[in-house]
């Protein structure tokens, strides 16, 4: 479904990512780790066009996207939770959720899917009127979450969605993943610091070191990998 | 050198532009007439036109750009300010400077410029005529004074309301400034409604008093409007319309009757195919008289320039004038002008 | 208590009218966070398209009605077209740059504008068109409130109305306000943020063609320097209201011009400037978002 | 090198900016007489310098970003030339020599016209750093900071018109009053953030020159302060011409005294805390900064500059009213700073020498000065939106070496 | 040993509008102690720390410092953030808030802020006195950044930082102030496995040069290997307080937070 081909892309002067390669075939979930600034993020901006790619090629559905706008990138159905969680923060919990649902136009699935949401995050339905800036940490990570669930996108870019979460909630994360992998068809490309339980849930992985793939395979040969072991899963 | 060179200096940007610009094409009308007969004793004329956006940071370094550039004899500055703040500068380089526009009495009055005539009256003397009729012919008692808070306007209003006080026939009952520019005056007028005031006495400019005359009669008040020579200029009827009719502005002695005045105007709706503006007689009257003396005095030396102004009579627009010995212009009467029938009819 | 009515009256027409320019400013400023100098240029150039259609038509003899609707037509066209030109020339390449910059080209683009004009067309003052006529049935209160006054303070709040629904109702509006807060998201969600400021900018230089058409035929008058005053003074009633909140550009407007008229009317208007700017700063001690800005989230 | 888009695209920008400016460009009225001018011509003419100028846009941003692409390393090397310059001492010595040397000799072979002019730059320059430390060190929005040059200027007229006091003697006092000023000021704003700093520092600004303008007892209003003494030194007094150099070398030696110490607050603890203020007030804080104080501190140099300067104005333009000190004034203070290069007195600098002289040597395009003078001060920043010369700071070194650890 | 706590909280409570965000919290942490905070997202962690540096003003309730050797104890209730941090209190933050355009020495340099004194004459002077001290403020510094491995990294901005590189410079940058009490908020968010290892040796390093720490983090395997004692809350309230092997066991923390079967 989506291909990315001598992949380059960077800030200023600094080249982020050098020469990526990687393919993501419908209904896979696949996770890309790496260590702190190889260039996930990146990776992950430069597919939804927020950071230009300076050569190389993105395809999804066989179609050349790296020169789109970010928004007709969405359109076609690439939603991203970016680092950071980017809540609106003077939107309400809310109108934070509406916002997921942009180009939607059929009023009464959006609504069947934010009772959805708020069955997944209870606290974010007792928050619902809270502006989302003064969330907690935690908060607006699921707030985050939810709102990339409101697109009901083809593929969701994760970008580190556990961060700064409760173990409980966690664990939840993990399983909505994998259930809205199973339910909706829903491609996943996850970028996780915790890489154990990515792999545990992905299909594939792709490992990136300062900015190049240098190893992918099935998420088990990975987690079988020693130098992974010891480089990423802290084992 | 083979040409004079005449400087021209005055607001040419910025929001005074357009008290700046008349003076320019008043200069060059004149100047292209004398140089089409030749020049002065053969020398032509040759213009050196500079902006000071009447600031007097700025009309320092015009005024130096002026004099390095060998500038001769400078009509400007048009802002009072800027010409006090350039004139020790031309002081400095024996350079005679007119001002069609300057009108602060200082300016002639203090004697600190000895090189600075100017074909305009000072503020007392409008301000003079105008309380006069305002106590004497139309006689009221209670007046009103408005300034647009520039130093013209305020300087005006000010000798205005000394002079009621000193007739002792009317008393000031209202004496304040407005913003220029702001976008209503309802308050002002209500204000002058409220101290009842028979006459409006208003030093400024002619947008202002467009303004506040419309805001007089929307407010359905009934008041006389009198003004001075930035109010008598054409523009004014134009602006105010039917607004303007009945309004009194002090300006010099009747000009429409004077040949050269009609002439000047009909050549600039040739030239350039606009109206001229504010100042433009006065600045046509006074490149005339400058280049008179330069024909007279035989050169441009400063001493010699200024017997020739002091002495030698000239026709201009403004009538038949020679300057007195501090730089004012003699022989531009003043007198009381009204707005009847869309144009400024001199009452006598 | 006349004197107080009448006072009071003077202040509203005047705050609406800053309340008029100040809703683009605000809209402006909301999604960029720009303070946008010149705005005040937009507002004047409409007053010029509208006096200078308004005058050809009434030249070729066309009745008072069409000349005011083809007049505020086409002030409303050509003040967009340039605030998106604007925008699109001088701002839109700065999106990335430093906060302050867009602010010096900005300053920039207000001193072109004028000078354009002034270019253009002429230094001097011309009359406006008288596009209202004064209606007979105001004619007893017409000491008080003209029929100027009245169609000013009802077009502003038809528009406050109009723009407060749209902003918080619709999804454009929405996508507005996201686009103000979190650009890089904003994308993110699927929304052109190119067109949103587009539309924002063109929106808020209609308004400003709608202000200068009614300004200046209460007015009688313009020429090209109008703009700049009556953009500092939208500036400061828009700072009061609160920067971004559209009933507060109406309220700051109001509360402004008001205050100016009882200065001007108690005190002396030599001082009604003073006045108006010490209000602002006295209300943003107090309240340092504005009157109806949200007060700041802090949350760490 | 231009394809046929780009020609197509020129035409439909030409087109568009044809109609764009057709009302204003094309009709002309004259409401009384009742004449409408069709200026057709016009539209030719904005056709065509619409299209010229495009494809000149379009010409150097493909340059750009083909230099850009070629040879990223020359172009580096290109941008930074004053940065390495700066970085190494002996060019450092060497170049500032040598603009000094150009600085002294300057006056003799120019014409007092050009001495003046660069004076007024020279004021600018130090107007300009004085700002900095507002706006781009404390990252405090001041667009009213004329006001505190008004003060400067008026506290030497007023003592100079009553009490005969001479430059020197007010000097400082003018200084002194600016800063109380900036106090005064800084009190009730510091809890303000952002651009509503902006617009009450702008009302104050507009409050002082309204008062000067009304309270004639006090300031002359509107009319101004003419006649106001030329500084001497130790009693000598200058001619005009002798004057103008003077104030020339006065200006130098302010600048290079403010470069110093502006230089040496920058790298100071307090320098340190106005930058960290700008990048995180919260954070600053919690690092037990105190927030009011380093503003006001912030506020107060910056306005004593402001002060100083103000009394080198009337001094030089010995005239002075309210009408020197609008806003536009801190306008242009602040593109300096912006233009420049928040932060970098280098950049400054050049920021006040460009903004300055430009107006001055665009007077040769005459009634289009200040179009040109709107449009280069946008493209500029079109351009250059970080400013001309980015700040450089400096590195500390320890005397203990790190190593940087082995890479696992 | 029952020495008196150098920090003591009692009845602390924080209201935002409807929101009891802390209800009457109690809590006290003494000398040398790595005491850690825990709680399900939205308990009230945050808050809690921003009511202790003077961010909030809480609702209710004391805050009482007493500074380690003294008896003599300051309340922190309604001081400046400053002036909380010149008591000897300092924090990181659970959204990365470096100064993000200075350099990463001079991020630790602004932490030297509040302990030294040189002003504006100083500052112009160069005298001898503030040679010397910022002699003492760069050295100091990267004597700090050594500490947590940044020393190399020095004049880099710190905006290029990575990011677990960033939630040490924070640490360094709050070392700095010297405080004897140093609030962690979620250093480890955000750092791989490896790297919270490094942090859990980091942080045990901080501890025995003599620094009280008080810690919020959701990595449990981190918690349980550095606190000597934990509290749980839950919506602004004390659910449970203890040892790390009591907390793990304590069903009400299973059920509200760590969920079943903890892998940790
Ligand atoms: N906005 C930016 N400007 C400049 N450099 C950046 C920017 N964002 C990231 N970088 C740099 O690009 C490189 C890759 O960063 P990226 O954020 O993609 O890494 P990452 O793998 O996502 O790391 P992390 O695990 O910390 O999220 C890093 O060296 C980083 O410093
Ligand atoms: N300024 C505020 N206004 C309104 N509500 C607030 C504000 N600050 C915090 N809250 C609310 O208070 C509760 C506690 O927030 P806090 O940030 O302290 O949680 P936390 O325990 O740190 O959670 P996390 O682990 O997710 O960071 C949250 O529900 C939050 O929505
Ligand atoms: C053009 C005007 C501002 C000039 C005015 N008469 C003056 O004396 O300054
Ligand atoms: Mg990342
Ligand atoms: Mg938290």
């Amino acid at each position: 479904m989506l291909k990315l081909e001598n992949i380059q892309a960077g800030y200023g002067n600094i080249l982020a990512i050098k020469d990526i390669d990687l393919e993501i075939n419908e209904g896979e979930i696949i996770t890309l780790i790496g260590a702190n600034g190889a260039g996930k993020s990146t990776t992950l901006m430069t597919i939804s066009g927020i950071v230009p790619s300076r050569s190389g090629r993105i395809l999804f559905d066989d179609r050349e996207i790296q020169r789109k706008e970010p928004d007709e990138i969405v359109r076609l159905g690439i939603c991203q939770v970016p680092e950071g969680r980017h809540i609106f923060p003077e939107l309400t919990v809310q109108e934070n959720l509406d916002m997921g649902a942009f180009l939607r136009r059929d009023k009464k699935e959006i609504k069947r899917d934010i009772d959805y949401v708020f069955s997944l995050f209870p606290i974010l339905a007792e928050r619902r009127g809270q502006d989302g800036g003064t969330l907690s940490g935690g908060e607006q990570q699921m707030l985050a979450m939810s709102r990339a669930l409101m697109a009901r996108p083809r593929l969701l870019l994760l970008d580190e969605p556990s961060m700064g979460l409760a173990p409980l909630v966690i664990r939840q994360i993990f399983e909505i993943i994998k259930q809205i992998n199973a339910e909706n068809r829903t491609t996943i490309f996850l970028v996780e610091q915790n890489a154990n339980q990515a792999l545990h849930i992905a299909h594939r992985g792709y490992v990136i070191e300062n900015g190049r793939i240098v190893f992918s395979g099935k998420a088990e040969e990975l987690l079988k990998n020693t130098d992974i072991q010891k480089a990423y899963l802290g084992i | 050198a083979d040409t004079i060179k005449f400087g021209v200096a005055g607001a040419h940007s910025g929001d005074l532009a357009s008290y700046g610009l008349p003076t320019v094409n008043a200069a060059k009308l004149v100047i292209d007439q004398v140089n089409a007969k030749g020049g002065i004793n053969g020398k032509k004329i040759e213009l050196l036109i500079e902006d000071d956006v009447c600031k007097p940071e700025v009309a320092t370094n015009t005024a130096t750009k002026l004099v390095s550039q060998g500038a001769e004899v400078v009509l400007g500055h048009i802002c009072s300010g800027a010409t006090k703040s350039a004139l020790p500068i031309y002081t400095n380089a024996n350079i005679l400077v007119m001002s069609p526009s300057a009108t602060n009495p200082d300016l002639t009055y203090s004697g600190e410029y000895p090189n600075f005539f100017r074909t305009i009256a000072p503020d007392d003397m409008q301000a003079k005529v105008d309380v006069d009729y305002a106590l004497d012919k139309l006689g009221h008692t209670k007046i009103a004074v408005i300034h647009d808070k520039g130093d013209y306007g305020k300087g005006f209003a000010e000798f205005a309301k000394s002079f009621v006080e000193k007739s002792g026939k009317a008393e000031v009952v209202l004496f304040e400034g407005v913003t220029p520019g702001a976008v209503d005056y309802s308050a002002i007028v209500q204000k002058i409604k409220k101290s009842g005031a028979q006459a409006v006495i208003f030093g400024g400019y002619h947008p202002e008093a467009a303004k506040i005359v419309g805001m007089i009669k929307k407010k359905r008040l009934k008041v006389d409007f009198l003004s001075d020579d930035g109010v008598k200029d054409d523009t004014f009827i134009k602006v105010a319309g039917a607004d303007a009719e009945g309004v009194y502005a002090s300006g010099p002695k009747d000009t429409t009757g004077n040949p050269l005045s009609k002439a000047a105007f009909a050549e600039h709706k040739k030239v350039f195919n606009a109206d001229a503006g504010a100042f433009f007689e006065n600045a046509y009257t006074a490149t005339l008289a400058m280049v008179n003396a330069i024909e007279k005095a035989g050169s441009t030396d400063l001493a010699a320039l200024k017997k020739a102004l002091q002495t030698e009579k000239v026709d201009t627009p403004l009538g038949n004038i020679y300057f007195d010995d501090k730089g004012d212009a003699v022989g531009i009467g003043f007198s009381v002008y009204q707005v009847q029938n869309g144009a400024f009819v001199e009452m006598k | 208590m006349d004197y107080f009515i009448e006072l009071f009256c003077s202040g509203l027409t005047r705050g609406a009218i800053y309340a008029l320019i100040a809703l683009g400013y605000t809209m402006v400023y909301g999604i960029i966070g720009l303070i946008n100098f010149a705005h005040g240029e937009i507002y004047m150039i409409g007053a010029f398209t509208a006096f200078i259609v308004a005058t050809v038509l009434s030249i070729y003899g066309f009745p008072l009605l069409a000349i005011v609707i083809l007049a505020g037509f086409a002030a409303v066209i050509w003040s967009s077209a340039y605030g998106y030109t604007v925008e699109k020339i001088a701002y839109r390449p700065l999106r990335h740059a430093p906060r302050l910059s867009p602010l010096i080209s900005a300053i920039g683009m207000s001193i072109f504008l004028q000078n354009y004009v002034l270019l253009a067309q002429t230094s001097n003052f011309l009359p406006f068109p008288e596009l209202i006529p004064e209606f007979a049935f105001m004619e007893p209160i017409a000491h008080i409130v003209g029929s100027t006054d009245i169609v000013i303070l009802i077009t502003t709040a038809v528009i406050m109305l109009i723009l407060t629904i749209v902003i918080k109702g619709t999804k454009v509006g929405k996508a507005m306000r996201a686009t103000s807060q979190d650009r890089t998201m904003a994308m993110l969600v699927g929304i052109n943020v190119n067109r949103i400021i587009s539309a924002t900018f063109i929106i808020g230089s209609a308004l400003a063609a709608v202000g200068g058409l009614l300004i200046a035929s209460h007015i009688g008058q313009i020429n090209f320097y109008i703009g700049f005053l009556a953009g500092i003074k939208a500036f400061t009633a828009a700072v009061l209201g609160g920067i971004g909140s559209i009933p507060g550009a109406v309220l700051g407007g109001l509360v402004l011009g008001l205050t100016e008229s009882f200065a001007t009317g108690y005190v002396s208007s030599d001082y009604e400037d003073v006045f108006a700017f010490s209000l602002l700063v006295l209300i943003l001690i107090f309240k340092p978002s504005g009157l109806l800005g949200k007060a700041e989230t802090k949350k760490v | 090198m231009l394809g046929f888009k780009e020609i197509k695209n020129g035409l439909l920008v030409s087109l568009w900016f044809v109609f764009l400016t057709f009302p204003l460009m094309v009709v002309k009225v004259d409401p009384v007489e009742r004449i409408v001018r069709w200026r057709w011509e016009n539209s030719l003419y904005v056709a065509i310098g619409t299209f010229a100028v495009f494809l000149l846009v379009k010409i150097i941003i493909q340059r750009r970003s083909r230099n850009a692409a070629v040879d990223k390393e020359a172009e580096q090397k290109k941008e930074s030339f004053i940065h390495r310059v700066l970085a190494s001492p002996r060019q450092k010595f060497t170049l500032i020599a040598l603009l000094l040397a150009v600085a002294i000799v300057f006056p003799l072979f120019s014409s007092s016209y050009q001495t003046n002019v660069m004076t007024t730059a020279l004021m600018y320059v130090v107007l300009g750093l004085g700002l900095n430390i507002v706006v781009g060190m404390a990252g405090l929005l001041d667009l009213g900071y004329v006001a505190f040059y008004a003060v400067g200027a008026y506290s030497y007229a007023l003592l100079n018109h009553h009490f005969d006091l001479g430059f020197w003697a007010v000097l400082p006092i003018g200084g002194g009053l600016a800063a109380i000023f900036g106090i005064l000021l800084g009190f009730p704003v510091l809890r303000l953030r952002g651009d509503y700093l902006a617009i009450v520092t702008l009302g104050f600004g507009e409050i002082i020159r309204l008062v000067l303008e009304n309270w004639s007892e006090f300031s002359k209003g509107p009319s101004g302060i003419s006649n106001i003494s030329r500084p001497g030194l130790f009693g000598i007094e200058f001619g005009l011409d002798g004057a103008i150099i003077y104030i020339y070398y006065l200006m130098i030696v302010f600048m290079i005294v403010t470069i110093f110490i502006v230089n040496r607050l920058q790298d100071s603890r307090l320098g340190r805390a106005w930058i960290a203020l700008r990048e995180d007030e919260i954070a600053c804080q919690a690092m037990g900064i105190d927030k009011r104080k380093t503003k006001l501190v912030a506020f107060s140099l910056g306005a004593f500059w402001a002060g100083i300067i103000g009394v080198v104005f009337a001094a030089k333009t010995t005239f002075i009213n309210p009408a020197s000190f609008t806003f536009l004034e801190s306008a242009i203070i602040l593109a300096i700073v912006v233009l420049g290069g928040m932060g970098s007195i280098v950049g400054v600098i050049f920021g006040a020498l460009i903004l300055i002289l430009l107006p001055e040597y665009l007077r040769a395009l005459s009634e289009y000065r200040m179009l040109a003078f709107g449009a280069i001060l946008v493209a500029m920043m079109v351009f250059r939106p970080q400013g001309l010369i980015s700040n450089i700071r400096r590195t500390y070194h320890s005397d203990k070496k790190f190593p940087s650890p082995t890479q696992q | 040993m029952m020495a008196t706590p150098i920090l003591q909280i009692s009845g602390l409570t924080m209201d935002f509008g409807g929101i009891r965000a802390l209800n009457r919290l109690d809590l006290e942490v003494h000398a040398g102690e790595i005491v850690a905070l825990i709680g399900p997202n939205g308990a009230g962690k945050t808050t809690f720390f921003n009511c202790l540096t003077g961010i909030y003003t809480p609702t209710a309730g004391e805050i009482l410092l007493t500074p380690p050797g003294s008896t003599k104890n300051v309340s922190l209730k309604g001081l400046k953030p400053n002036h909380v941090t010149e008591k000897g209190l300092a924090r990181t933050f659970q959204n990365i808030r470096l100064f993000s355009q200075m350099t990463v020495l001079e991020n630790v340099m602004i932490g030297r802020h509040c302990r030294t004194k040189a002003f504006i004459l100083g500052a112009i002077l160069r005298n001898a006195a503030t040679r010397r001290e910022e002699r003492q403020i760069v050295e100091m510094s990267y004597a700090i950044l050594d500490k947590v491995g940044l020393a190399h990294l020095a004049n880099e901005f710190a905006r290029n930082l990575p990011y677990g590189a960033q939630r040490r410079l924070e640490i360094a940058r709050a070392l700095a102030t010297e405080p004897f009490l140093l609030l962690l908020d979620e250093p480890a968010a955000g750092m791989n496995p490896q790297e919270t290892q490094e942090l859990d040796r980091l942080i045990k390093e901080i501890s025995t040069d003599g620094h009280s720490i008080l810690l919020i983090e959701h990595d449990m395997k981190l918690v349980m290997s550095l606190s000597d004692r934990i509290f749980v809350m839950d919506y602004g309230k004390k659910i449970a307080q203890g040892k790390p092997s009591e907390i793990r066991s304590n069903p009400a923390v299973i059920k509200a937070y760590l969920g079943e079967d903890v892998d940790a």
